[in-house]
């Protein structure tokens, strides 16, 4: 013990001293970042840690992006796009309700534990779900699950949603069908959820060893999703480790992958949380890339050389509107004069990343079912004030909430886009209470209960189907919004029950323009994510679900 | 000649902007081998800058020394740093006057003792201990080995003085300075620690500066007697002649205010008025005027210089003397 | 003698002695004051002090633009990181949503010392009254007094062992975001500094001999503490209040650093002005500059000054 | 020194209870739960409600105090309810990274404080004196985060000479023993990853470092004057010894007493410091992650981590009070 002190005391002065001297001379450090071809390990930094390794127990960005290395669902969006596509199932098909769901399986595909992948595996995995008991049953485990497919096998908590999924069989080897009781909007999109991925039966039989609820109150999450070593999925990386005191999660090319194989060997998922911490490890070449960029960086990064590739849009920010709080919200015009007041090209102009949009209805463009004719409202103080005039409420004050200490995907500066509407709105002669909470809980908590007049929130899509979206927000009445109002509920039910999408998207064009002929919000924009990589790097298809798959990318 | 022979010594405190003060002003006196010569007066009269002057322990920013020091003919004030630090507790060593603030709390007594005797008599270890425990020994420190070990904070008020005195010879120097060794002391020691320096003294024939207030003191040990008063000499002699017949009024005031048990009754002491704050600069005259009740208009012309009006080698400063023998002489302690 | 010699004897050394008499027995206050009027610390920290604090009063009323008017917002793109730099009409240039920096930063001032003033005072009177207490009950409580004392000491030792950083945050995790919630966070915070320092003084002085005299004397228990041994106390807590006002100041920078700053853009605050500055530090590093060199040399001058004071009223560092 | 060990931690006992009733009754004013943190946007009123009663969080507090406290008595500090993982766990993950962190920011505090505030003292006025205090008053005043920042900006980004953020390079997979990463490289021989590891500390430490620094050099400089002109340094002047010896054992020594205690109280408030030093180097300690606690309302993490906070801050004071009593002999005693 005594020799190891004085050595750790021998090597930290050493150090010091080395160091010191090191400042003066300049970086040997930089062409890392330069890197040679034969460098063979891609570290990527998020904002956060993984949850857990078993993405059917996370409903967090954080955790998928990394769990989508290694897992495949039974539906995939095309690399880059949203389209849906086949994943482990080649093709599928439903019956016209939408209730019976047919996969045929991709053949040849191999677990990274060896088992080989077939009609039983998908089975297995949707039972396993299906089956879940004790805390799996709660909402902060299994969030995906019970949204796609409702409840379980046996419900143990009268709120908990009663199930929607029925049965799974394996037709034959490679046809496995999926059966539900109700036809849901949720469906097939739901089916390439990373929750919803497929593990292997080997390590399902391994997990089922290990329950959530550990004594004690809080939820526990299973031993197996916290280390690596069990969690089995058909991806072309395969996770070996995850060192939780270096926040690093290591991934390694799996060499039986069905389909092309990583381009380099090693993956590395590393958290930095603040934006200008990624930031500046990827300019120290620490990273060979890194998510949610400032916007204010893009173009900086773009300048030094770095690759700043831009995501298509598939997110949706808004000002949100709760009637119950304020009552002069109740009248349209109101409703109306804030949305005009508001300047939104500027916002998409200064605030946010390059390729931007304005957003005119609550679903961005790239969503089967946004619709062209919408009732718009254009920028326009003197029109705001004469509608508020209309109104009678030329001196309305009005409380409005802004989360502080988050970046979203939909909104990058949260202050800077309050700051900018503040001063919109009082140009418009409205008297505006700012107040400034922490994101998690204090301000979800209030925009739920409907507490903040006006707020900003938004969404990002899971996939591609327009309720995900509206169905969200106007499906029946919420305290966040505080109206009721049938001829939008019901629009916006319309769609969600119909088996066919097609029939789907013109209810979802009918429902947009009931909600934009209401205006219980603005809508204010649509913005990419910005994602940046080193120098040296070919990046992955950027998707603007966020769903890059890394193993498209390479060195130069 | 003379081991110490000061001349002319002058300290001046401040400068570089603050306002400068004179503490010692122009003292002179002599120390032969072996003699015990008492510096007298009362405290702020400049006797301790003296001492420290003379140790070389004034601080060197702020402080100017003038005239010369010989120290077995050589003069301290022009010899290099180093040789003085040589020279300092070896040839010439001094004991201050509070034990317990002038002792290191955090060393144990016996390292205290033997760094001197490793720095100037090259002993090392065991040795050094031993000598250690037998110069304790030697100033009367009851079992002294296990004192060694212990911290200053252990050791009675008259314990830390004698180590003090323990370190101050041991040496064996030839000029011992004592800056008022037994004021932060209670009588009985005070008589205790008189005895051994005395002793110690006559053994080795050391020659002891002894700077003092107290005139008992004096009249215990001294040979030759300095009587200082802001900042000069005003009154130098024998001890026996000193106290026969004080010249000087202050140092007559000094004798007729010490309490004696052999004072015919209802003689009351005669104290002297006011404090050494109420003084005039040397340079428009003598300094005790404002106290002295025998003063003219002229003490007031210009410094009084140092006569010897009564008897060859009895110098005072005074232009009125006190000359009138009265009858103090036989009762001089012999 | 004639009269008259002995009378113009006496006039001769009155004149003689007149001299000196150089301020003895000068309060200790009126001593320290001395000792700080010639200390070049004091003095440099009294100067931006004083700049500091006219500015924070007239800054104002003197601002050229509105400082929360975007009025350039059509040329500052963030999100291009495109930004206003000094220019004529804008001397420190722009912000990030086209806001002139001058302006904003002459407002700021006054926010950012009305947080340091309050919430050292907040922490001066809370620390004040426990210290107060627990010092009272120390010196004079007895038996029983002293273990009141040690058990508000435990409490004061608790909040101690919290970081003040995290005890900050979490009571503005309470009282949700706002200046007032700033002010009483970075003041919690100084609340043990003051207590302990309190007692402290209050300890040492119950030692100090007046109090025994005044005890034996039978002078009531309350009065002695009041009328005696708290104004004597009071001098290092006085310089801990000029220090903390740095520090308040500082912390309130991490708070605003941490997202827990004054929300309400239409008041700007250094700290804040700082917090926000961060993301285009690459961009506009002036941004940043302004409110921390506005923040470390106000820091600077309340430093100063308290060392100053600190030295001044402590013999033993004289000279 | 054992009886005071025992006294201590037996003290330990009632404050952690106290502290953990305070905190339980602070926990139930803290507006809403762990269950929208949990959720963000897909919050909904029911899915809340459901989870805070998974949690037992709609119990009254007393209950939930009632449990926590049997829960202690099992040793089981609860889970986390942002990861999951027990709260242990948690702790043992972070813990060794603050204290690697702390200590080596105290140790450059002290290795570079102490001689800057000796030698400062002993040239007063010069110009190291002069530049040691004003760098040391402009240091306190500086905003940690945004010295931090500063210096990332130029070693790391700009000069590439230190990593950006983090405890380890990516791929060096180092064995982990202890948890502190420098140590177990040591252990396991692995010394390049103790050498990645260093290097990953020194910039958070330098720049934690500042404030302790900049209080150390002060400290001691103020310590070192007054103790220039103790009586007994003047004792070991008036011995002659080498200043050397004067300087090491006699002015040292004792200056460095009260130093003892500020780098004590120091060591317990840099944690504090580590929130903002953690969070803008993302490294991952206890500071930034009570910080995301708090903001997840994770309450078992924030009970548990507070405990052990409280516990390190009063054994760290327990540990100064012993050090002290080891080079202060007057402290022994009683």
């Amino acid at each position: 013990m005594r020799i190891v002190k004085s050595r750790a005391a021998r090597a930290i002065t050493a150090a010091i001293a080395v160091g010191l001297i090191a400042t003066g001379c300049s970086s040997e450090r930089d062409n890392k970042s330069k890197g040679d071809g034969d460098k063979d390990t891609f570290v990527f930094a998020g904002a956060g840690d993984p949850g857990s390794l078993d993405p059917a127990l996370a409903s967090d960005g954080e955790t998928f992006r990394v769990t989508r290395q290694a897992f495949e669902a039974l539906l995939e969006h095309e690399s880059g796009g949203t389209k849906l596509v086949g994943g482990l199932a080649e093709t599928w098909s439903s019956n016209d309700e939408g209730t019976v769901w047919t996969f045929n399986l991709r053949k040849g595909v191999k677990f990274h534990d060896g088992e080989t992948f077939n009609a039983a595996a998908v089975c297995a995995n949707y039972d396993h779900w299906f089956n879940w008991k004790g805390t799996y049953q709660s909402s902060a485990v299994s969030y995906y699950w019970q949204t796609i497919m409702g409840g379980f096998a046996k419900n143990e908590d009268k709120e908990t949603p009663k199930a929607n999924y029925k049965s799974c069989t394996a037709k034959d080897e490679h046809t496995a069908v999926i059966e539900v009781k109700e036809p849901s909007a949720n469906l097939p999109g739901g089916f390439s959820l990373q929750a919803l991925a497929i593990h292997s039966p080997k390590a399902l039989k391994e997990y089922e060893k290990q329950d959530a609820s550990a004594k004690g109150d809080a939820i526990t999450y299973p031993k197996y999703s916290q280390e690596a070593g069990t969690v089995a999925g058909t991806g072309p990386y395969k996770i070996v480790k995850w060192n939780k005191g270096n926040k690093e999660v290591s991934l390694e090319r799996f060499d039986d992958y069905w389909g092309d194989k990583a381009k380099i060997k090693n993956l590395v998922f590393r958290t930095i949380d603040t934006e200008e911490g990624r930031r500046q490890a990827l300019q120290a070449g620490d990273i060979d890339g890194y998510d949610l960029v400032a916007p204010a960086d893009v173009k900086t990064l773009e300048e030094q050389g770095y690759v700043v590739p831009t995501r298509g849009v598939f997110n949706l920010f808004y000002v949100g509107m709760s009637q119950g709080a304020n009552k002069a919200l109740k009248k349209k015009e109101v409703r109306q004069a804030i949305a005009q007041a508001i300047d939104k090209e500027n916002l998409v102009k200064t605030q946010l990343p390059e390729g931007g949009k304005v957003a005119d209805q609550f679903m961005p463009d790239t969503i089967a079912g946004y619709s062209k004719n919408v009732t718009k409202y254009p920028f326009d103080t003197a029109k705001a004030k004469g509608l508020l005039k209309k109104a009678g409420e030329e001196n309305l004050e009005i409380e409005f909430c802004y989360p502080t200490e988050v970046t979203r995907p939909y909104m990058p500066a949260p202050q800077d886009l309050f700051e900018s509407m503040k001063a919109d709105l009082e140009k418009a002669g409205i008297k505006v209470k700012p107040k400034a909470m922490k994101w998690a809980p204090d301000y979800i908590d209030a925009t739920e209960a409907g507490s903040c007049a006006l707020h900003m929130l938004g969404w990002t899509g899971d996939f591609n189907d327009g309720y995900n979206f509206i169905g969200t927000w106007f499906a029946g009445y919420d305290k966040q919004w505080g109206f009721k109002n049938d001829k939008v509920f019901d629009a916006v039910n319309a769609g969600s029950k119909l088996g066919k999408v097609e029939e789907r998207v013109a209810a979802y064009e009918k429902a947009n323009e009931a909600i934009m002929d209401y205006l219980p919000g603005v809508p204010i924009s649509s913005s990419p994510p910005a994602i940046a990589f080193a120098k040296n790097v070919n990046p992955p298809n950027v998707s603007p679900l966020t769903q890059e798959v890394f193993a498209e990318t390479s060195f130069k | 000649m003379s081991l110490l022979s000061v001349d002319e010594l002058t300290v001046t405190f401040g400068g570089r902007g603050r306002k400068e003060s004179r503490a010692v002003d122009g003292v002179s006196f002599e120390v032969d081998q072996g003699q015990v010569v008492g510096l007298v007066g009362e405290s702020g009269c400049g006797k301790s800058v003296t001492s420290l002057a003379l140790m070389g322990l004034l601080p060197h920013k702020g402080v100017k020394v003038g005239g010369r020091a010989e120290f077995d003919g050589t003069d301290l004030f022009t010899m290099s740093a180093s040789a003085r630090r040589d020279l300092r507790g070896s040839k010439m060593a001094m004991i201050f006057q509070d034990p317990l603030s002038s002792l290191n709390p955090v060393v144990p007594v016996g390292v205290q003792v033997t760094e001197i005797l490793e720095r100037h008599r090259r002993m090392k270890g065991e040795a050094a201990r031993k000598e250690a425990a037998h110069l304790l020994d030697r100033v009367g420190i009851p079992d002294p080995t296990r004192r060694l070990k212990e911290y200053p904070h252990q050791l009675s008020g008259g314990m830390r003085q004698r180590a003090l005195i323990a370190m101050a010879v041991a040496c064996a120097p030839s000029l011992l300075i004592a800056d008022e060794p037994t004021t932060a002391l209670d009588v009985t020691i005070q008589a205790q620690i008189l005895e051994l320096l005395k002793e110690l003294v006559d053994q080795e024939g050391t020659a002891l500066l002894m700077i003092t207030h107290d005139l008992g003191v004096v009249a215990g040990l001294c040979d030759q007697v300095n009587v200082l008063y802001a900042g000069k000499v005003v009154e130098s002699a024998g001890r026996r002649e000193l106290f026969a017949h004080p010249t000087h009024p202050y140092a007559h005031g000094l004798l007729g205010s010490i309490p004696r048990l052999d004072a015919p009754r209802g003689e009351s002491l005669k104290p002297i008025r006011g404090s050494i704050n109420d003084r005039i600069a040397w340079a428009d005259g003598c300094a005790f005027a404002p106290r002295c009740d025998r003063y003219e208009m002229a003490c007031l012309t210009g410094t009084p210089q140092l006569t010897e009006p009564r008897a060859a080698g009895h110098q005072a400063r005074c232009v009125n003397p006190v000359l009138v023998d009265d009858a103090k002489a036989e009762e001089v302690p012999a | 003698m004639s009269v008259a010699t002995k009378t113009d004897k006496i006039q001769r050394l009155a004149e003689l002695t007149a001299v000196k008499e150089t301020s003895t027995g000068a309060s200790l206050w009126r001593e320290a004051f001395r000792r700080l009027r010639r200390s070049k610390m004091a003095i440099i920290g009294a100067i931006v002090i004083a700049v500091f604090v006219v500015i924070a009063i007239v800054g104002p009323y003197l601002t050229p633009y509105a400082p929360t008017a975007q009025t350039w917002r059509g040329e500052v793109f963030p999100n291009r990181g495109q930004f206003v730099g000094p220019r004529g009409d804008n001397w420190f240039g722009l912000d990030h949503l086209g806001r002139d920096m001058f302006s904003r930063m002459l407002v700021g001032a006054r926010q950012t010392l009305l947080v340091g003033v309050v919430s050292t005072l907040i922490g001066l009177a809370a620390g004040f009254l426990i210290g107060g207490v627990s010092g009272a009950f120390a010196t004079l409580g007895g038996e029983s007094g002293r273990r009141v004392d040690s058990v508000i000491m435990r409490f004061i030792d608790m909040m101690l062992a919290l970081p003040s950083l995290l005890l900050a945050v979490s009571i503005a995790a309470v009282m949700g975001q706002s200046l007032t919630t700033v002010m009483i966070a970075v003041g919690v915070v100084q609340v043990p500094v003051f207590a302990r320092l309190l007692r402290g003084a209050m300890l040492a002085q119950g030692g100090a001999d007046y109090v025994l005299a005044a005890k034996s004397l039978g002078v009531r228990k309350r009065r002695i503490v009041i009328s005696q041994i708290v104004p004597n106390s009071l001098s290092p807590v006085i310089v801990q209040a000029t220090l903390s006002l740095a520090t308040a100041i500082i912390e309130a920078a991490a708070l605003s650093y941490l997202g827990l700053g004054n929300p309400d853009p239409a008041i700007p605050e250094w700290g804040v002005m700082l917090a926000q500055a961060q993301r285009f530090f690459d961009n506009a590093p002036m941004m940043a500059v302004y409110p921390a060199v506005g923040i470390i040399i106000t820091a600077l001058g309340f430093t100063l000054l308290g060392e100053a004071m600190r030295e001044a009223l402590d013999p033993k560092l004289r000279g | 020194m054992l009886r005071l060990v025992v006294r201590r931690l037996l003290q330990l006992i009632p404050t952690l209870l106290g502290l953990s009733v305070l905190l339980f009754l602070w926990l139930d004013r803290l507006p809403g739960g762990p269950a929208s943190a949990i959720l963000g946007e897909k919050a909904t009123e029911a899915e809340v409600a459901r989870i805070n009663r998974a949690l037992g969080l709609d119990q009254p507090v007393y209950v939930q105090y009632w449990r926590f406290l049997k829960r202690i008595v099992e040793l089981d500090l609860g889970t986390s309810t942002q990861t999951g993982q027990p709260v242990w766990d948690e702790f043992v993950l972070r813990f060794p990274a603050t204290v690697e962190l702390s200590l080596l920011a105290i140790l450059i505090a002290v290795a570079v404080g102490v001689p800057l505030g000796y030698f400062a003292a002993r040239n007063r006025g010069g110009w190291l004196d002069v530049t040691a205090v004003s760098g040391s008053l402009v240091g306190i005043c500086i905003p940690v985060f945004f010295l931090a920042l500063i210096l990332k900006g130029i070693f790391a980004v700009n000069l590439g000479i230190f990593p950006s953020y983090g405890r380890q390079d990516t791929g060096i997979d180092a064995t982990s023993v202890t948890g502190f990463a420098v140590l177990d490289g040591v252990l396991t021989g692995e010394f390049d990853a103790s050498w990645d590891a260093i290097m990953h500390l020194i910039l958070p430490a330098v720049a934690l470092a500042s404030i302790p620094l900049a209080v150390i050099v002060r400290m001691t400089r103020a310590s070192v004057l007054e103790v220039q002109d103790e009586d007994y340094v003047r004792t070991a002047e008036a011995k002659g010894l080498k200043r050397s010896v004067v300087r090491s054992r006699h002015v040292l020594r004792n200056a460095m007493l009260p130093v003892v205690t500020a780098v004590g109280l120091l060591t317990g408030s840099l944690l504090s410091g580590a929130v903002l030093t953690e969070s803008v180097f993302s490294f991952g300690g206890i500071g930034s992650f009570i910080r995301t606690a708090i903001d997840a309302r994770d309450y078992p993490v924030l009970v548990g981590f507070i405990m052990f906070i409280a516990m390190v801050y009063v054994l760290i004071n327990l540990l100064v009070d012993l050090a002290y009593s080891l080079i202060d002999p007057r402290v022994r005693v009683h």
